[in-house]
């Protein structure tokens, strides 16, 4: 058994955390920009699960990996966009709602599939991967990390680039504003509801990325319900991860990395049940927060409309 | 005896996933139709509380409700005590109640050993790999069966066996990763067994090269996916329930029903394996040999259903007692 | 120093009117408000001052009415619409980011698409405060501030995009009296340069120091002006005068009012204060008592001092120099770190607020909104706060809600709470509103020990009369009165000792009377007492 | 009046609209689909008995999510106490029924059910009363762990070797929760309307219900005002938790006298809208929760005799929760302001 951990297998272990870890990273960073802002975004499973089916579909029929990514993206935003109708601008529950989302895009994600591809499964071809010269080579980690699809390369600089985002612009400062103390970014003379609205839009894209990327990437085709739970992972990953996008991708690595290690487990022949693998990360998560948990910080404002002058 | 009119089939999931759930309403509804039945097809139950529908379809006036799911077999029982209509349940052989209550207990194992044996034949690699998406009875023991199948081809082919996780059955990107990882360890031929997660699987062959540079193969489970395939499907277990069906309603007309289980084999061609364009002539026969055999009865396939004792077939290289 | 009467006003305010549920706000409000003025607005509690300027400042909306910016017709739909008029607010209640730092929040609302220009800020933030009089470090996160501080923050807001009106909506409240006066100046050099500026205020003197023009709300209505050639010609006490005669006189209250008047004629004296019994042992007592610091907060070292029954004992100093700890000491809220406290000669020093409030101590938050009430809650709710479980409201631990209505109602009768009905959510009164129901609530039955933590802070000078009119009451009870207060006014008013605190300690004890001012103010700079 | 018929009338009407268009589109009748959902779920006697037997657990739930929410705490670990507490009842219930009358059985299953999911909601209320942790982090991650511990439970300790499924052992039939009269009715949907009425009461009717509504609405005025949030805080979570257990255990002593592994209804993503839409009010959950029952049971019936895949009920669940919402929120606006 020792023979089995080879080069190629642990790097294919590697490469499988990865591909479970990017959709969790782009909707932890993505529920992280709405809960900046003040949203609380439950709806984000149904955004990932509305850009995984329009991912699919769009890339199978235009053969195209990117376009998919996009569509994806801009079916997450769509989803996202009724969160922003109803939860921003009519300031309706935002936990009704959001729920509310996830389910009817089970519901019809599922129901367009049947309609669609059940009688069929259509399938993805091998992802095309841009290879980085000389890092491909590193053993293990070459092929797990520079023999990838460009969005894996884009998706952890993106982590660098919300950093920034947060750090450095205006728009950053406006998010922390808006789930701060929203009347002084009212006050300052910015539009608050229009603040929120493209955060959870920009979550939405970024979820509906994360989708398309599990549906394309992750599995090759569509399957109904295949997001299960990874949205509401992404929201523990964004409220662990203290307003700080480096530790959503630790986050991310950590519960792709547990999953990576149940199949090394099971193929190694150890007789361990999945549950118990699977628990690993929530104990770990959870055994931390006992022994050194620090008070939260969550925004303010989280889950709380904003009306203008209202007492 | 008794005047049977309608027969219901209750499925966990939508009857178009090109294995258990389909081959269980198409064989109902062939069954249906060849005795000239009302039929009332419930797909897409899921797996939790299936009484209420069972309940509703004793309503409808049933003469036998077919609840083909494992996870159904503890529900199905019960109604058929509190309407008094028969019911047919999966995996429960001690469950019989004569008149209301028969056990179908379906297993390929002995498909699988064929397979298991097709499978250490074809691999260039001398690894082959087990892919699970959940470990009921029915797949453990198609599981044992290709394992003490590819070990009986003496090829010294090494068995490597994953389970996906839990509640995986739809989980089709956790089959393509898991797959993926099999092929790395060195499998160029993957037992497959899932539901939906099973075309992750199958999308993990297409695109992933074996070790050796070269092709990976499928072998497929219960369905028969070769409308579907793109050069990888090798073969498949295929299950043919219409056999059983057919008996249960037979016996129903006769007062049989519930005093003898229901089984599938490769006797009557109710199991047998998918021959494909790739399996070479040769091996092909080698394998209807083995078939005959099995039939005969100079070879026997241990039924083994625990998972416990399929995973430990997996780490020990001596096949167990023929 | 006066803008010419024929000039445009920079703002002016046509037949304002603003509705909120079963109140009438502002009712047809017609104001002019000129460039190189400031204008004092006054009015009692729930006058409608807030809500005039938060019209001004893009935050309401009208029902009716308009306004005219240099004699154009503009709609301010915004308060970025307002900030683009160059009309900067400071509001009521802060408004800032308290996780962002000072020059983070001045540069909020800069070109969304821009990263942080930080050096054109840093420039700014210099030019505002050399002309403000203030320094203020740019870094620090404004959570850290202390209130005077934040409002210097909120000020420098307000100029950022260069002044032609600024709105300050009772900036004095939060301000020790140098504050106070510094703010006047800083007034009045703005108005030297030609901004126009609305001041809102309780204290008349203010008023009168400051203003140029006073225009006078009641009960949403503009109820009367003093204009500038008028005020000029006035002494203090004639523009005094004047001023409450607008406030209070009233067909509508009619006799109720009149004794208003003449009561708070009457409160420009010192008041008589009771008999101190100090025959037994003190009823409060701190000895040797020292708190653990947080992050942000002034804790205690050392402080010591008891009170006798019938005594006021007035804690004077600059706001956060451990005031809240020590109220929050003495009603149980917070843990000593070590030294002891007596309540009626019992040790109570581990006691929780509950054992405490049955030994009779009570304590009034200067935090109305933030722990004082539940302000989704019920006014009625909320009268009964700090005694869930008791009786008569309760029996059996079930509550009887009529009851509790009815006490309600009651109260609000005898305190004149201004309140559409005892349903009412706390949070809609007015700020004065809210300090009656904490007073009506607080001061009740088998009070021994009372912490009045700034009574009368947001109060309009007739609710400031009725709170301290209430003090001196409590102590003429034999209730042992504690009144902590960054006025010195207050104190020397109704205090019979007055105990100075700074930096956590207690730099000295000073009996009241004459010449007590300078002691105080000497100690409160941290001097120790000779 | 909370539960006016308009409220309700109009959200489902334009849900049914809105649903049927879809159908529609799909080439089914929406006419004969929504006649099958009402037929099944309403007004037939034998479909009605099955929407009050699966409204029993989602009231419980109902009945804890309401002092949770009332007291401000988002308990969003639902569905991993109650999932435990129905392992805790499966595992018990056959042991005990061997030597215990079955009343007493279930009498202590339901006790060890609860105090199971209360143990499993101590780490949030300890992590959010010691470090100021949010719970709604804290529960989402006990779920997820509970789930999977739910399954680990079933397949290894509690596992009936005499089944080839993996799931506990049996409780027999006849010695579940007695059924009423003539029904299949279980009794523990009258363990459940007591259980919300009572809940409801405390609520909004004693001095603890009102406590928990401080600490819920101002923690820091409660303080002030001498309550002790922490306890009060680890009380809100284990009744919250306790009543969801109890939900647990009555759905498995009721219906299922077994739990099998992996068995997961997920109603906590269901009761949870169906709460706030109710306002934390008791009988408009009680009337929400019975809609939704009948969706479920009669949307089950509809889809199979028409041939509609059930995944078209979730999408009927989901525009009756936003349409729901809709009015829910144009009748607060109206209210804020007709009243004062
Ligand atoms: N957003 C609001 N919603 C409901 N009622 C309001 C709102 N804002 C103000 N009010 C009510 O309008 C009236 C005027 O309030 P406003 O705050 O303008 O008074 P004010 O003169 O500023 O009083 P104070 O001196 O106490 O600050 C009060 O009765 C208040 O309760
Ligand atoms: N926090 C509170 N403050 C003041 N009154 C309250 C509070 N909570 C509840 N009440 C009053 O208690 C009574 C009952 O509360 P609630 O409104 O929740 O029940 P209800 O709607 O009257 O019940 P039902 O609809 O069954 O008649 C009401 O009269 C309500 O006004
Ligand atoms: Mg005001
Ligand atoms: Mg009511």
């Amino acid at each position: 058994m020792g023979g089995l951990l080879t080069e190629v297998f642990i790097a294919s272990l590697l490469f499988g955390a990865v591909t479970v870890g990017i959709p969790l990273l782009l909707a932890g960073l993505g529920e992280q920009i709405s809960e900046k802002s003040g949203v609380l975004n439950i709806g984000i499973e149904g955004m990932m699960l509305m850009g995984a089916y329009g991912g699919f579909v769009a890339a199978y029929y235009t053969e195209s990996f990117w376009f998919g990514f996009l569509a994806g993206g801009f079916l997450g935003m769509a989803v996202a966009f009724l969160m922003v109708l109803f939860c921003v601008l009519l300031s309706m529950n935002q936990i009704v709602i959001g729920i509310a989302l996830t389910i009817g895009a089970e519901g019809l994600t599922a129901l367009l599939h049947h309609f669609q591809f059940s009688r069929t499964y259509p399938r993805m071809p091998e992802v095309p991967t841009l290879d980085i010269p000389g890092l491909q080579n590193i053993p293990v980690i070459g092929p797990a990390f520079f023999e990838r699809h460009p969005l894996v390369y884009l998706s952890i600089l993106l982590v660098v680039f919300v950093a920034w985002i947060f750090r450095r612009t205006q728009i950053g400062l406006n998010l922390q504003a808006a789930g701060d103390k929203p009347a002084a970014l009212d006050a300052a003379g910015v539009n608050v509801k229009l603040t929120r609205a493209c955060a959870v839009l920009t979550t939405g894209f970024l979820a509906g990325i994360g989708g398309a990327f599990m549906a394309n990437v992750g599995a090759g085709l569509f399957v109904p319900h295949m997001t299960h739970g990874a949205g509401f992972i992404g929201i523990v990953l964004a409220m662990l991860a203290r307003g700080k996008p480096l530790w959503v991708l630790l986050g991310a690595a950590l519960f792709g990395s547990s999953l990576a290690l149940t199949t090394a487990l099971q193929v190694a022949g150890l007789n361990i049940p999945t549950d118990v693998v699977q628990m690993l990360p929530f104990a770990m998560v959870i055994v931390v927060l006992i022994l050194f948990a620090r008070h939260s910080y969550l925004p303010p404002a989280l889950g709380l409309p904003y009306h203008r002058g209202e007492r | 005896a008794g005047d049977v009119k309608k027969i219901a089939v209750l499925v966990p999931e939508q009857g178009t996933d090109y294995g258990w759930n389909q081959q269980g309403v198409d064989a109902a509804r062939a069954v249906a139709e060849k005795f000239g039945l009302e039929f009332l097809p419930a797909e897409g139950l899921g797996y939790g509380d299936v009484r209420p529908t069972l309940r509703e379809l004793a309503d409808e006036g049933a003469s036998l409700m077919i609840a083909h799911a494992s996870g159904y077999n503890t529900a199905a029982p019960e109604i058929a005590q509190e309407t008094g209509v028969p019911v047919a349940v999966v995996d429960k052989p001690d469950g019989l109640v004569a008149g209301l209550v028969a056990d179908y207990t379906l297993s390929g194992h002995d498909g699988a050993y064929l397979a298991g044996i097709l499978a250490a034949k074809m691999s260039r690699t001398g690894t082959v790999g087990i892919v699970v998406s959940g470990e009921p009875p029915s797949w453990n023991s198609q599981s044992a069966g290709f394992a003490m199948g590819v070990k009986s081809a003496g090829t010294g082919t090494k068995i490597l066996y994953a389970v996906i996780g839990p509640a995986a059955y739809a989980d089709a990107a956790g089959g393509r990763r898991v797959t993926e990882s099999v092929i790395s360890a060195g499998a160029d031929v993957v037992f497959g067994q899932g539901n939906g997660s099973s075309f992750g699987m199958i999308q993990a062959v297409e695109t992933t090269k074996a070790i050796d540079g070269g092709k990976a193969w499928f072998i497929d489970v219960i369905g028969d996916k070769t409308g579907l395939d793109k050069g990888h499907l090798l073969s498949s277990v295929l299950w043919d329930m219409v056999p059983v069906y057919s008996a249960m309603v037979e016996d129903l007309k006769s007062g049989a029903f519930g005093t003898v289980g229901y089984k599938i084999g490769l006797v009557d061609d109710s199991v047998r394996l998918l021959k494909t364009k790739h399996i070479p002539s040769d091996t092909w026969g080698e394998l209807m040999e083995v078939r005959q055999q099995i039939i005969d009865g100079s070879v026997t396939v241990a039924e083994v259903y625990d998972a416990q004792d399929v995973r430990a077939l997996m780490t020990s290289v001596e096949v167990p007692a023929e | 120093m006066n803008s010419a009467a024929g000039q445009t006003p920079a703002v002016s305010l046509h037949s304002i009117t603003k509705r909120f549920p079963g109140v009438l706000a502002n009712n047809d409000i017609s104001l002019d408000i000129h460039a190189g003025e400031v204008h004092a607005l006054l009015g009692e509690n729930g006058a409608g001052k807030s809500t005039l300027i938060s019209i001004l400042a893009g935050m309401q909306q009208p029902d009716a009415g308009h306004i005219e910016i240099e004699g154009v017709r503009v709609k301010i739909h915004s308060p970025r619409e307002s900030l683009r008029l160059q009309i900067g607010t400071v509001f009521q209640h802060v408004v800032l980011v308290h996780s962002l730092t000072v020059i983070e929040n001045l540069m909020l609302g800069g070109a969304w698409w821009r990263i942080h220009d930080r050096k054109t800020a840093l420039a700014r933030l210099r030019d505002i405060s050399e002309l403000l009089g203030v320094k203020i470090e740019p870094d620090v996160p404004v959570g850290r501030l202390s209130l005077g501080q934040q409002q210097q923050v909120e000020i420098i807001r307000a100029l950022w995009h260069g002044g032609k009106v600024l709105v300050l909506d009772e900036p004095t409240s939060m301000l020790t009296p140098q504050g106070v006066d510094e703010l006047g100046a800083l007034m009045r050099r703005l108005a030297g340069q030609g901004v126009a500026i609305v001041f809102i205020t309780h204290k008349l003197r203010e008023a009168y120091a400051f203003g140029d023009r006073i225009s006078v709300l009641r009960q949403g209505k503009l109820v009367g002006d003093i204009l500038p050639e008028h005020l000029d010609d006035m002494d203090e006490e004639q523009a005094t005068n004047e001023i409450i005669q607008l406030m209070f006189k009233s067909a509508v209250h009619g006799a109720e009012s009149a004794e208003a008047e003449i009561f708070l004629r009457e409160g420009q004296e010192r008041h008589k204060r009771g008999v101190i019994n100090k025959s037994g042992p003190p009823v409060i007592s701190l000895e040797h008592v020292s708190t653990r610091a947080e992050p942000g907060e002034c804790a205690l070292h050392d402080i010591g001092f008891s009170v006798m029954p019938g005594e006021v004992f007035g804690i004077a100093g600059v706001d956060g120099n451990g005031q809240k700890h020590l109220a929050e000491v003495i009603a149980g809220q917070r843990p000593v770190l070590s030294g002891c406290i007596k309540v009626s000669g019992e040790l109570t020093t581990d006691a929780d607020v509950p054992a405490r409030r049955r030994l009779g101590v009570r304590y009034i938050t200067d935090e109305r909104l933030g722990e004082g009430t539940v302000g989704g809650h019920s006014v009625a709710t909320n009268l009964v706060l700090k005694g869930i479980g008791a009786p008569p409201f309760w029996r059996f631990f079930v509550t009887i809600w009529q009851r509790i209505f009815r006490h309600a109602r009651e109260i609000i009768v005898a305190h004149d709470v201004r309140t559409p009905s005892e349903h009412t959510p706390l949070a809609r009164l007015s700020g004065g509103n809210i300090q009656k129901v904490l007073l009506a609530r607080e001061i009740s039955i088998n009070a021994s020990v009372v912490v009045f933590n700034k009574p009368t802070y947001g109060l309009d000078i007739h609710n400031t009369r009725l709170a301290r009119d209430r003090i001196v009451k409590a102590a003429a009870s034999g209730i042992a009165t504690i009144v902590i207060s960054t006025e010195l006014d207050e104190l020397l008013e109704l205090s019979d000792r007055i105990g100075v605190i700074f930096n956590g300690e207690m730099s000295g004890i000073v009996e009241n009377r004459a010449g007590a001012e300078s002691e105080i103010g000497r100690l409160m700079t941290g001097a120790k007492a000779a | 009046m909370i539960f006016s018929t308009a409220r309700v009338l109009v959200p489902i009407i334009m849900a049914l609209v809105v649903g049927g268009l879809i159908l529609f589109a799909l080439g089914k009748d929406p006419f004969a689909y929504y006649e099958y959902v009402v037929q099944r779920g309403l007004l037939s006697w034998s479909g009605f008995q099955q929407t009050l037997i699966r409204s029993a657990p989602l009231l419980l739930i109902a009945s804890g999510l309401i002092v949770a929410f009332r007291a401000g705490i988002w308990n969003l670990g639902v569905d991993g106490q109650f999932l435990l507490a129905a392992v805790a009842s499966a595992a018990l219930a056959p042991v005990l029924i061997v030597a215990l009358p079955s009343w007493l059985t279930i009498i202590i299953c339901c006790g060890v059910s609860i105090a199971v999911a209360m143990a499993w909601s101590v780490v949030p209320a300890f992590l959010k009363t010691r470090y100021g942790l949010n719970e709604i982090i804290t529960t989402l991650m006990m779920t997820f762990l509970g789930i999977s511990f739910a399954n680990v439970l079933v397949k290894l300790p509690f596992n009936d070797p005499d089944n080839t499924v993996p799931q506990t052992m049996t409780l027999p039939v006849t010695d579940r929760l007695g059924r009423l009269f003539d029904t299949t009715i279980h009794s523990g949907i009258i363990i459940s309307l007591v259980a919300v009425f009572a809940v409801h009461f405390v609520m909004t009717r004693t001095a603890f219900g009102l406590k928990l509504q401080i600490v819920g609405s101002n923690p820091r005025a409660a303080k002030h005002a001498g309550l002790n949030v922490g306890r009060l805080t680890f009380a809100t979570f284990a009744i919250s938790a306790g009543l969801v257990g109890l939900g647990g255990a009555v759905e498995i002593l009721g219906v299922w006298g077994t739990m099998r592994a992996d068995w997961n209804p997920a109603y906590g993503l269901l009761v949870i809208p169906l709460v706030f839409l109710a306002r934390f009010h008791g009988i408009a959950v009680i009337g929400f929760t019975l809609l939704f029952a009948i969706l479920m049971i009669g949307g089950e019936s509809a889809s199979r005799r028409m041939g509609v895949p059930n995944f078209y009920v979730l999408v009927l669940v989901a525009l009756l929760l936003i349409f729901l919402a809709l009015v829910e929120y144009l009748d607060h606006l109206s209210h804020k302001r007709k009243k004062a």
